[in-house]
């Protein structure tokens, strides 16, 4: 019952969704909405682990008085408090989206411009033209990103063309290749996983 | 124009700083906007997915129309909260299992077809265009399949060029999509500098 | 010299800010030359009859606004010159909010009426099957109402058109999209399914991914990141944020390429290499 | 609910997927006669090295000597994206070295539904390498369900933990960078691996290793040796040689005759 009926669950649920995709008369039978249903529905339940996890994690640092507790309190008290005003007032109630539109969404939008900076120390630490590999990476990459921007025309009127044939040809080959390559990974993982090759979490790796 | 006035303004500014601040060195207001951001995202995705997909379901699918087949889902659902009761707790492995299998499922189910849309997609048409750039194409493709062979030996010189080449290949498309995503990241900052410049600062126009 | 390649992260993040600074106050207006891709969208829309509906999807989310606000606004422009009639609609949360606040007042600047004019039917739960139930019935996969809540039985621009097909006058496809689902879901559910013609507003670094569909004509053409929002808005003749945006580009690649250039000028010099 | 419509392709199928499920099935067939060839104790061909893979032990030595902690994030993937069904296989690999060298593991989530069963994980490698005291939940830890607020969060443990090691083994998004990135300021051994090919540069840029898309799924029978797993990658490289083959033959197709019957047959 431990190991056994949760490796069957598994391969039941994955044929579930196989054969209501394949074959026509189990499609018409509408399975998959309500496994599409079922498993956002257990997904979205999922989220009070996190909670729960959060403040177990918090809550021991708070009464630790372990370094920066006061961002623990901090943290579990906007937890708490927004989470609640959300019970009451859904996530479109005013305050609770003032505060997401004006706190939140602005923080958020700055980290993904953090990338920026990132990428550029990114850019020049890693493309050195160390072996003659990395010296094709940098180049390509130089290419792209002068061509995108209207700097490299104005240097050179063909630079939009070489990029162009560089993204068209080998690019597209490349990409095409790693993710030919991919899906035959992917089937492979998930037939595993089917299978019982691989359950890490009901511990063991491997045939046995 | 001057320094804003809105409160709105001033938060999503101040807390743009706060973020900026990190790039200096890790420092107290980072990290309060940090524990501030975690609970944020928390606090606004505990009620939304209550209200998109718990709320719903329970009152229009089950009470409103019968549908009680969800009690299977939702208490599959509440089975992962067993972990908290060690006798009990390994009773949680089975909505792990289920959401597995349906994960694998859905992977084999739906990839099939994309699949073979790439690889059509990769038959070459010498007569469209360049024959040159056709060709030059089909070789990249196969090449760079040869390079992830895993178990067949390219101890044989084609097969060793073949994948040589490959490498070479990857390489400059993985060159240039990173080339092709540094604009994209800059346009994200920039973003963030014209508002603290305009709506905030009211620097620029 | 060797020291070129050692720079600390520090005086890097200084000179992106620097950069940022220098191009929003001293702006250089380095010309922008139209690519074809974005033209073929142009033609497409400037081909169309005046009262012709045109969907629009939403799809993308607040942390791609930079890129793809200044596509939206130049594209409505255009829409809203040529009398045709957007219907808004998104499979992203977030995607239909951030359009109608910036159309609102385009619409407002040509007089257009909301409900008449145009309309949002907002985001609905469902991603993809919803999309679905679009091509079929529109009253029930939009849940019988607008973004605000409103019942669509109450605005004109709603009577006759029952369905996403070409019968309830839907001639064009425009999905603004940041990445899944979007155009490829448009293009399986809706555009190759019904016979409507698609072009996409997307990201710079997706364009290579959809090159492969215009070539084929499986897209009309794409307007790519905000060089492309920069031509479309001088093919509009409305030049805004996609134009001042470009300038900040060019600094930001020529900052890139001049630290790869000195840091490998470092490397190259250093004797342990 | 949707129908489909039309009439039922090969009085079974649903149009449009007749090809997908013989091309699945003959992939099925394959990696299940090398399974059968291991089970028989058959030869199975070695897997080619892989740097990223043979690196992963030396950094947690690496860790270990240093006295610091293994970082480990699967990414963003739900627990039903491949990637992530992948990266429960390298965490069992990651955790019980971790146990073995008696080094802590630093565990981050973005998704509550993975963080459950990455604890899962985690505890039955400790217990297998015969180390289930070691084993401290408090390590295992959520940073919320949004991309940048987790990204955020990382940073700032980063500064913190100071992790040695750095493992970033799943389905990663704009955020790749900056955990690659904030982990190269630190000094600590980076391996990366996604397959979300957008992703793939900057873990090269930034990762000390990078497995490239479909070497991470190689991973687990890479790490474990064992000719079962090992007959499964046999499978899939079968398959590509199938896809090879096909390639050539639908390019011949296409100048002889009117139309590519290939193509045609595996669009049914």
């Amino acid at each position: 019952m431990r190991k056994e009926f949760p490796m069957l669950l598994t391969v039941v649920a994955a044929l579930a969704v196989i054969l209501s995709q394949f074959f026509f008369h189990i499609y018409n039978l509408g399975w998959l909405d309500v496994l599409d249903k079922w498993s956002n529905l257990m997904w979205a339940i999922a989220i009070g682990l996190g909670v729960i996890n959060l403040t177990l994690i918090h809550g021991k640092k708070i009464m630790r008085r372990a370094p920066g507790y006061y961002n623990s309190i901090v943290l579990l008290l906007v937890l708490y408090g927004y989470g609640i005003l959300g019970l009451i007032t859904t996530t479109e109630g005013f305050h609770h989206k003032w505060i997401f539109d004006n706190i939140f969404a602005p923080m958020d939008a700055t980290l993904y411009g953090i990338i920026a900076f990132f990428i550029t120390t990114a850019a020049y630490r890693a493309f050195k033209v160390r072996t003659w590999e990395a010296t094709v990476m940098l180049l390509a990459a130089m290419i792209i990103l002068l061509g995108s921007a209207p700097i490299g025309e104005a240097i050179w009127g063909y630079w939009g063309d070489v990029r162009s044939w560089i993204l068209n040809i080998p690019n597209t080959a490349g990409m095409r290749g790693i993710i030919l390559g991919i899906y035959l990974g992917g089937f492979a993982t998930a037939l595993r996983v089917m299978l019982g090759l691989e359950r890490a979490y009901l511990g063991g790796v491997g045939g046995r | 124009m001057s320094i804003a006035k809105d409160p709105a303004v001033w938060a999503a500014a101040l807390g743009t700083l706060a973020i900026w601040s990190f790039l200096y060195r890790d420092n107290p207001i980072y990290r309060l906007a940090e524990h501030v951001l975690v609970a944020l995202a928390t606090g606004w995705s505990v009620p939304y997915y209550y209200y998109s997909y718990i709320h719903p379901v329970i009152k229009d699918e089950m009470i409103g129309q019968g549908r009680w087949a969800y009690v299977i889902p939702i208490v599959l659902g509440l089975l992962l909260y067993t972990r908290f009761i060690p006798s009990v707790s390994w009773l949680a492995r089975y909505p792990m299992s289920a959401y597995i299998g349906y994960g694998a499922g859905y992977y084999l189910a739906f990839n099939a077809k994309p699949f073979l849309g790439q690889v059509t997609a990769s038959f070459v048409n010498f007569g469209a265009g360049n024959v040159v750039n056709q060709l030059l194409f089909f070789i990249c493709i196969l090449s760079a399949l040869v390079y992830f062979f895993f178990t067949v030996s390219k101890e044989h010189p084609a097969m060793g060029y073949a994948s040589q080449f490959g490498k070479v290949v990857i390489l400059i498309a993985l060159g240039a999509a990173f080339g092709n995503t540094v604009l994209f990241r800059y346009n994200l900052f920039l973003g963030r500098l014209q508002y603290v410049l305009q709506e905030w600062l009211g620097l620029i126009q | 010299m060797q020291r070129l390649q050692a720079l600390g992260r520090r005086p890097i993040y200084a000179l992106v800010f620097v950069v940022g600074i220098v191009a929003f106050l001293f702006p250089l207006g380095l010309p922008v030359k139209i690519g074809s891709d974005v033209r073929t969208v142009y033609n497409a829309l400037d081909a169309l009859p005046a009262g012709s509906l045109v969907w629009v999807g939403a799809e993308y989310d607040v942390s791609s606004k930079p890129e793809l606000d200044p596509q939206v606004v130049a594209i409505f422009h255009h829409l809203f010159q040529k009398g045709l009639k957007p219907v808004v609609y998104g499979m992203w949360l977030r995607g239909p909010t951030i359009v109608q606040d910036i159309v609102a007042p385009i619409a407002e600047q040509y007089g257009k009426q909301y409900g008449v004019d145009w309309i949002n039917l907002g985001h609905k739960p469902g991603t993809t099957t919803n999309l679905r139930l679009m091509t079929s019935n529109i009253m029930e996969g939009a849940g019988g109402v607008d973004h605000f809540g409103k019942p669509l039985a109450d605005y004109s621009i709603m009577r006759g058109v029952n369905a996403l097909d070409k019968a309830s006058g839907f001639r064009h496809i425009i999905v603004v999209e940041t990445g899944s689902p979007g155009s490829r879901e448009y293009l399986g559910i809706v555009s190759a399914e019904k016979g409507i013609p698609m072009s996409v507003a997307t990201l710079t670094m997706s364009i290579p991914e959809n090159k492969p569909y215009v070539e084929s004509g499986q897209f009309t053409g794409q307007i790519g990141g905000l060089r492309g929002a920069a031509e479309y808005e001088i093919l509009v003749g409305k030049p805004g944020r996609g134009a001042s945006g470009t300038d900040a580009q060019s600094l930001a690649a020529l900052l890139v390429f001049f630290l790869v250039v000195i840091g490998n000028i470092g490397y190259l010099t250093s004797p342990r290499k | 609910m949707l129908l489909a419509q039309d009439a039922p392709a090969l009085g079974v199928f649903v149009p449009g997927n007749v090809a997908p499920f013989f091309a699945l099935l003959v992939f099925c067939a394959l990696v299940y006669i090398m399974i059968q060839r291991a089970r028989a104790g058959q030869r199975i061909p070695e897997i080619r090295k892989i740097p990223g893979l043979e690196a992963i032990d030396e950094a947690i030595g690496r860790a270990t000597e240093m006295g610091r902690p293994v970082h480990y994030t699967p990414g963003l993937g739900e627990a039903t994206n491949v990637q992530t069904l992948a990266s429960f296989a390298m965490l069992g690999h990651v955790a019980k070295r971790c146990a073995q060298y008696d080094t802590r593991l630093l565990q981050t989530n973005v998704e509550a539904f993975v963080m459950a069963i990455n604890q899962e994980v985690i505890r039955q490698a400790y217990l297998e390498a015969g180390r289930p005291d070691a084993f401290n939940p408090d390590d295992i830890t959520y940073h919320s369900p949004e991309q940048f607020a987790y990204a955020a969060s990382v940073l700032g443990m980063y500064e913190r933990e100071r992790p040695a090691a750095n493992i970033m083994f799943g389905a990663f998004w704009a955020e790749s960078l900056l955990f690659a990135e904030g982990g190269a300021y630190l000094g600590a051994i980076q391996i990366g691996a996604t397959a979300n090919t957008h992703q793939i540069p900057f873990f090269v840029a930034a990762c000390d290793y990078t497995l490239i898309g479909e070497e991470m799924y190689a991973a687990s029978a890479y790490l474990s040796k064992e000719p079962v797993l090992t007959g499964t990658v046999v499978g899939q490289d079968l398959a590509r040689i199938g896809v090879f083959a096909l390639i050539i033959l639908g390019t011949v197709l296409a100048h002889v005759g009117e139309t590519n019957w290939l193509t045609g047959i595996l669009t049914k």
